[in-house]
């Protein structure tokens, strides 16, 4: 923390503004935090709660940035960090009108297995981490978790806890705890049979309310205002609160993401009603780690495999 | 099947036919249109600037400004901008077409607190619609009111609305003045944009209420141009649009802060615009 | 049940307009005899595909979608059957995870002289079709359209 | 406490089924699946009731539906008309009583919000209204407030009986059922036994303890024209907004976000007209179709968000639109809390922390 305070200190006259995490109305909900001054900077927080993927924020706030010359700084973690490389890719964000702190992450709390984990349920007054524990203080006293313990699923299957296209890192690196990809829980559900697929989904999807809140927590979903979910000519939903319409919903967000994922997880992680709606994007990824060796976000001068072609390719 | 027609249901429109529909430009389309029921023509009462939403059933519906006069009652008829959805689909409607209808709705001119004043109406485009339905009640109750003049301006001499009934107006003793943006082979009247002619003309604002509708840049210089001769806030009239579903007052969308356009307007004076919080 | 089964199964065709429709168009002039359950829809390009139309009009309950272009290297614009067969892969491999079944999906290439092959592309995909019988798509708490309603979201 | 009754906790099941023969009985329920996520459910034999957890979503479902059909309309062919066809419209529906049972304070006080809207008028809502009329509000008084919760600063509180029509308290080994109002005695009388003297003491004590507890900081209740002094800050709003995400979750579980879209959703001339929820917070939501937007970005949807819950509706309806539930603030995506936005807006230029 001390690090990252003293680094961005030293640097806040050639800033803009540095988006990076503060403490929300409880210690557990850290909250990110738009830093307009100095002073601000002491208000930033870095824990394993700092969930949020700030790299959302990145295409609006550069668009609507006053040309002063000075650089937006943002505080991003490993996958943080491949969303951001996606979006400059696809040419929504100016790298160079950037300045990335890029914090390794030793990985972020699922907030329910963490309800479940602590014995006490009094609201929380302090949160501490060290040495992969995490100190909880309530009125009833202070519990230590293990990390590992209430991980988020995203976490799980973390190949890049260290961030990429950073200009600083802060902190030792994190080893991984992945090293080639990981997709047990889409085998998971491959495991099933094809009945057995539909009816889970329908399933799990009955309960979405259609809040849109996965779709705005992702990164990669630019096309914001304008989504061609809620269009009405053409008209891809109805406004039934039926399966189908949750389902074709969810495979526009899915569709429109193949071959652009950087498996950031957000979607599922800000799903009210717990939908597993990573998955779908997750078996995106897969495929097009299978057909075309790509994975988004990982290098600014690839293209997409969707936006381009290869006329030798066999096999499809 | 269900007997339905409970009339306390405002969600329920009532049927009605569309016995004429009048090209008035190339993007502007009037439907006269009579309900289906006789008895429910015949009770069909409304005061000049309320509204109703048509539908058509299948697209949804849209809110226009009913902008025939109470005096005349043998259609009710809606002027229509082909815009969006629901206007498109309005468009493609053909005489004889079944369409549903709630109204009235909102608020109206107050027609009473308006005798005996001299009324100048500033429209442009498809905003002479609502102003219409007052020029005629007054036309058709010519002797409440003193002098009547119209300030009505367009892109072209082709957008401008109602253009078969003007020697009507002038008829009825309105002191009509057309004018386009630019000029047109063949147009004799005023070229030159709305306020500007608003300017040259310089209504009095002595015992004189005026009236506008119309894009809302046009407002914007008319209402400046107004102060500038004078007219006091209570003085001016407009009405306002927003998108509305519900149209009566419960879905949430058509607010300027506390108020509501579907119900507290669509018709009000400079004085409660200008009460309003800023978020036109 | 008996009800569904009677039902008549129905296929939602994309076809390019450069070859594949004037292959279904071959095929129709020469009179090659065809299975009736293909409704088709003409597409400028196989380019035009989005992957959402397949994914759509199975969710509805179309029994099968064929899609249909110029050959590889063929293209009336180059490249867009190129930019197609990546996005028709991806989602034919994606459809099982869902609970769709591939079988239901196939997607191919017939030029415009090929009247034969197109009647084997239809006779073969409208067999597997038969086999598989009626799709119950996704969400049968919705309303349920006919695969001809779905086949017209389209339209 | 003049009249209560007793529900043991080995009788819920039985009492809830007992219920169900007569109404629609809605009670906070967790999945199989998902044991954390509870939620209003149909009451149905061996459904996990869990009245001892908060629901995600509010009750609103029950008496606003997430869509619902307004009416139905349908081609009829008739020659003797020019166009060859008539629509029949059908507005017909049938209401069942319902019970929401095990509610929090918070919920059942969030339809106070919905009523003086669509019961009053100018325009009665037959849907809602309707509806309202046959539900009961079964509520639990509430002893685990969590750090989002904020009922006592809207002027509510833990054991707040307003929009109950009847009360559980907790005591030893189950329920003290306490009627609030004749219906709430009513459904009471055929589930319950009459409580004991002691048990009556024990829940008239468990009233009075959670009753004089605070929930939440301060008052958000007379903040109204702070609200229109602050309206045009733009430095205000972007600081306290400009991390939200503008998705609609809020709204959605919000016990008193009322406002909703109407579309037809049809074939053709076949179809019905269905009204479901919209939020403020959604782009379309205002969007006209000349591409006119009065709120455009989420700062201005935001600020009508907090105007028309703290402003706007006291200003027409004399109290704010919010129960304190905490839900916005405890679900939102990146923690924005409406009450530190609310409690800012007569501070000084500087307080924007």
């Amino acid at each position: 923390m001390d690090t990252l305070h003293a680094h961005l200190e030293a640097l806040f006259d050639d800033l803009e503004l540095v988006i990076g995490w503060e403490t929300g109305y409880e210690p557990l909900r850290p909250t990110p935090a738009f830093l307009r001054s100095r002073e601000d900077l002491s208000r930033l927080v870095w824990n394993p709660l700092c969930a949020p993927n700030l790299s959302v924020y990145l295409p609006g706030i550069l668009k609507d940035a006053k040309e002063t010359g000075k650089k937006i700084g943002v505080c991003l973690k490993g996958c943080d960090s491949r969303s951001l490389g996606a979006l400059v890719q696809e040419g929504f964000v100016e790298r160079e009108r950037l300045y990335v702190v890029g914090l390794p992450c030793p990985g972020t709390v699922d907030p329910e297995a963490l309800a479940e984990a602590r014995k006490s349920s009094a609201p929380v007054t302090h949160v501490s981490f060290r040495d992969g524990l995490l100190a909880i203080t309530s009125r009833d006293g202070t519990e230590e978790i293990e990390l590992e313990r209430v991980l988020a699923r995203r976490c799980r299957r973390c190949r890049h806890p260290n961030p990429l296209h950073a200009d600083v890192i802060l902190g030792d690196p994190v080893p991984p705890r992945r090293t080639e990809p990981s997709f047990s829980d889409v085998d998971a559900v491959e495991a099933m049979s094809l009945e057995e697929r539909r009816a889970y989904w329908e399933e799990e999807l009955s309960r979405c309310l259609r809040c849109y809140a996965c779709r705005n927590a992702c990164p990669l979903c630019v096309c914001r205002d304008r989504c061609l979910a809620e269009s009405r000519t053409p008209k891809w939903t109805t406004q039934r609160d039926g399966v189908r319409d949750k389902f074709l919903f969810h495979m526009i967000h899915a569709l429109h993401l193949a071959g652009r994922c950087t498996e950031c997880g957000e979607c599922e992680r800000v799903c009210p009603v717990g939908i597993p709606v990573a998955l779908f994007k997750e078996k995106m990824a897969r495929i097009a780690l299978e057909l075309w060796d790509y994975q988004a976000g990982t290098d600014p001068a690839a293209t997409p495999p969707l936006q381009t072609f290869d006329p030798s390719e066999t096999g499809i | 099947m269900p007997k339905v027609v409970t009339n306390d249901n405002p969600y329920l429109p009532h049927m009605g036919t569309i016995r004429e529909i009048i090209q008035e430009t190339p993007n502007i389309k009037t439907f006269r249109i009579v309900l289906d029921d006789p008895e429910e023509m015949a009770a069909f009462r409304f005061e000049p600037g309320q509204v109703g939403q048509l539908s058509v059933f299948g697209v949804g519906e849209s809110t226009f400004v009913i902008n025939s006069p109470p005096t005349r009652r043998e259609y009710l008829q809606f002027s229509v901008m082909k815009t969006g959805e629901v206007t498109r689909a309005l468009h493609r409607l053909s005489e004889g077409d079944p369409i549903g209808v709630r109204a009235p709705l909102g608020n109206s001119f107050p027609v009473d607190e308006l005798k005996g004043k001299d009324i100048l109406f500033v429209g442009g485009g498809i905003g002479m619609a609502p102003l219409r339905t007052l020029l005629l009640t007054m036309a058709d109750r010519r002797e409440e009111f003193g002098d009547i003049t119209v300030i009505y301006g367009a892109r072209s001499p082709q957008d401008l609305c109602y253009r078969y009934e003007f020697d009507e107006w002038k008829a009825a003793g309105v002191n009509l003045i057309l004018t386009v943006d630019r000029e047109f082979p063949g147009w004799e009247e005023r070229v030159g944009f709305v306020p500007t002619v608003l300017a040259e003309e310089a209504p009095s604002p002595f015992n004189r209420v005026a009236i506008t509708c119309g894009p809302p840049i046009m407002i914007k210089f008319v209402l400046a141009g107004l102060k500038e001769l004078g007219y006091e806030d209570d003085q001016i009239l407009t009405t306002l649009e927003r998108r509305m579903k519900c149209g009566i007052g419960l879905c949430g969308r058509c607010n300027i802060g506390d108020t509501y356009v579907c119900v507290d307007g669509p018709v009000f004076s400079n004085t409660q615009l200008r009460r309003m919080v800023s978020e036109l | 049940m008996s009800e569904k089964n009677e039902r008549q199964l129905r296929i939602v065709g994309f076809l390019c307009n450069w070859c594949s429709y004037g292959g279904a168009d071959t095929a129709g002039v020469c009179r090659f005899k065809q299975p009736p359950l293909l409704r088709i829809i003409r597409i400028p390009c196989t380019g035009r595909m989005d992957p959402l139309f397949v994914v759509k009009a199975l969710a509805q309950g179309a029994d099968g979608v064929l899609v249909s272009g110029c050959h590889p290297k063929d293209c009336h614009y180059a490249v867009g059957n190129f930019y197609a067969r990546r996005r028709l892969e991806l989602v034919k491999r994606f459809l099982p995870f869902v609970g769709l079944d591939p079988r239901r999906f196939h997607y191919t290439w017939v030029s415009a002289s090929e009247g034969q092959r197109w009647q084997e592309v239809v006779t073969e995909f409208s067999a597997v079709i038969q086999e598989l019988g009626p799709n119950p798509g996704i969400g049968a708490d919705t309303p349920m359209e006919t695969a001809g309603q779905a086949a017209s979201a389209f339209a | 406490m003049e009249q209560a009754f007793f529900l043991a906790d080995a009788e819920l099941q039985e009492a809830l089924a007992g219920l169900s023969a007569q109404a629609d009985v809605w009670v906070p329920a967790s999945d199989a699946r998902k044991p954390g996520l509870v939620r209003f459910r149909r009451f149905q034999p061996g459904l996990t009731v869990r009245l001892d957890a908060r629901s995600l979503v509010s009750a609103k479902e029950v008496l606003f539906p997430r869509s619902e059909t307004l009416l139905r309309f349908t081609k009829e062919k008739d020659l003797s008309v020019p166009a060859g066809h008539r629509i029949h419209l059908d507005d017909a529906r049938t209401v069942r009583p319902v019970v929401v049972f095990g509610c929090r304070p918070c919920d059942a006080r969030g339809f106070l919000t919905f009523d003086p809207v669509f019961t009053k008028g100018p325009y009665r809502d037959p849907y809602y209204s309707e509806r309202r009329e046959k539900t009961t509000f079964v509520s639990l008084v509430c002893r685990d407030a969590d750090a989002a919760c904020f009922c006592s600063a809207v002027g509510s509180g833990p054991a707040d009986p307003e929009g109950s029509d009847a009360q559980l308290i907790p005591v030893d080994g189950g329920y003290v059922l306490r009627p609030v109002t004749e219906r709430g005695a009513a459904l009471l009388e055929p589930i319950g036994r009459t409580a004991a003297p002691e048990q009556i003491r024990e829940a008239q004590d468990v009233l009075d303890q959670v009753g004089r507890e605070t929930v939440g900081e301060g008052s958000l209740t007379t903040l109204a024209e702070a609200f229109r002094a602050r309206f045009q800050d733009p430095a205000f709003w972007h600081a306290h907004i400009d991390k939200c995400l503008s998705c609609g979750l809020c709204t959605f579980v919000c016990p008193t976000c009322y406002c909703f879209t109407i579309t037809d959703e049809a074939r053709g001339l076949n179809g019905e007209r269905i009204r479901s929820w919209d939020a403020c917070m959604f782009p379309h939501f205002t969007l006209e179709a000349s591409g006119h937007n009065p709120r455009p970005s989420k700062v201005e949807r935001y600020r009508n968000r907090v105007g028309h819950k703290f402003s706007y509706f006291p200003a027409r309806y004399g109290q704010v639109a919010c129960c304190g539930c905490g839900r916005c603030v405890r679900h939102c995506p990146v923690s924005v809390d409406i009450r530190a936005v609310v409690r800012d807006l007569p501070a000084q230029e500087e307080a924007h922390a």
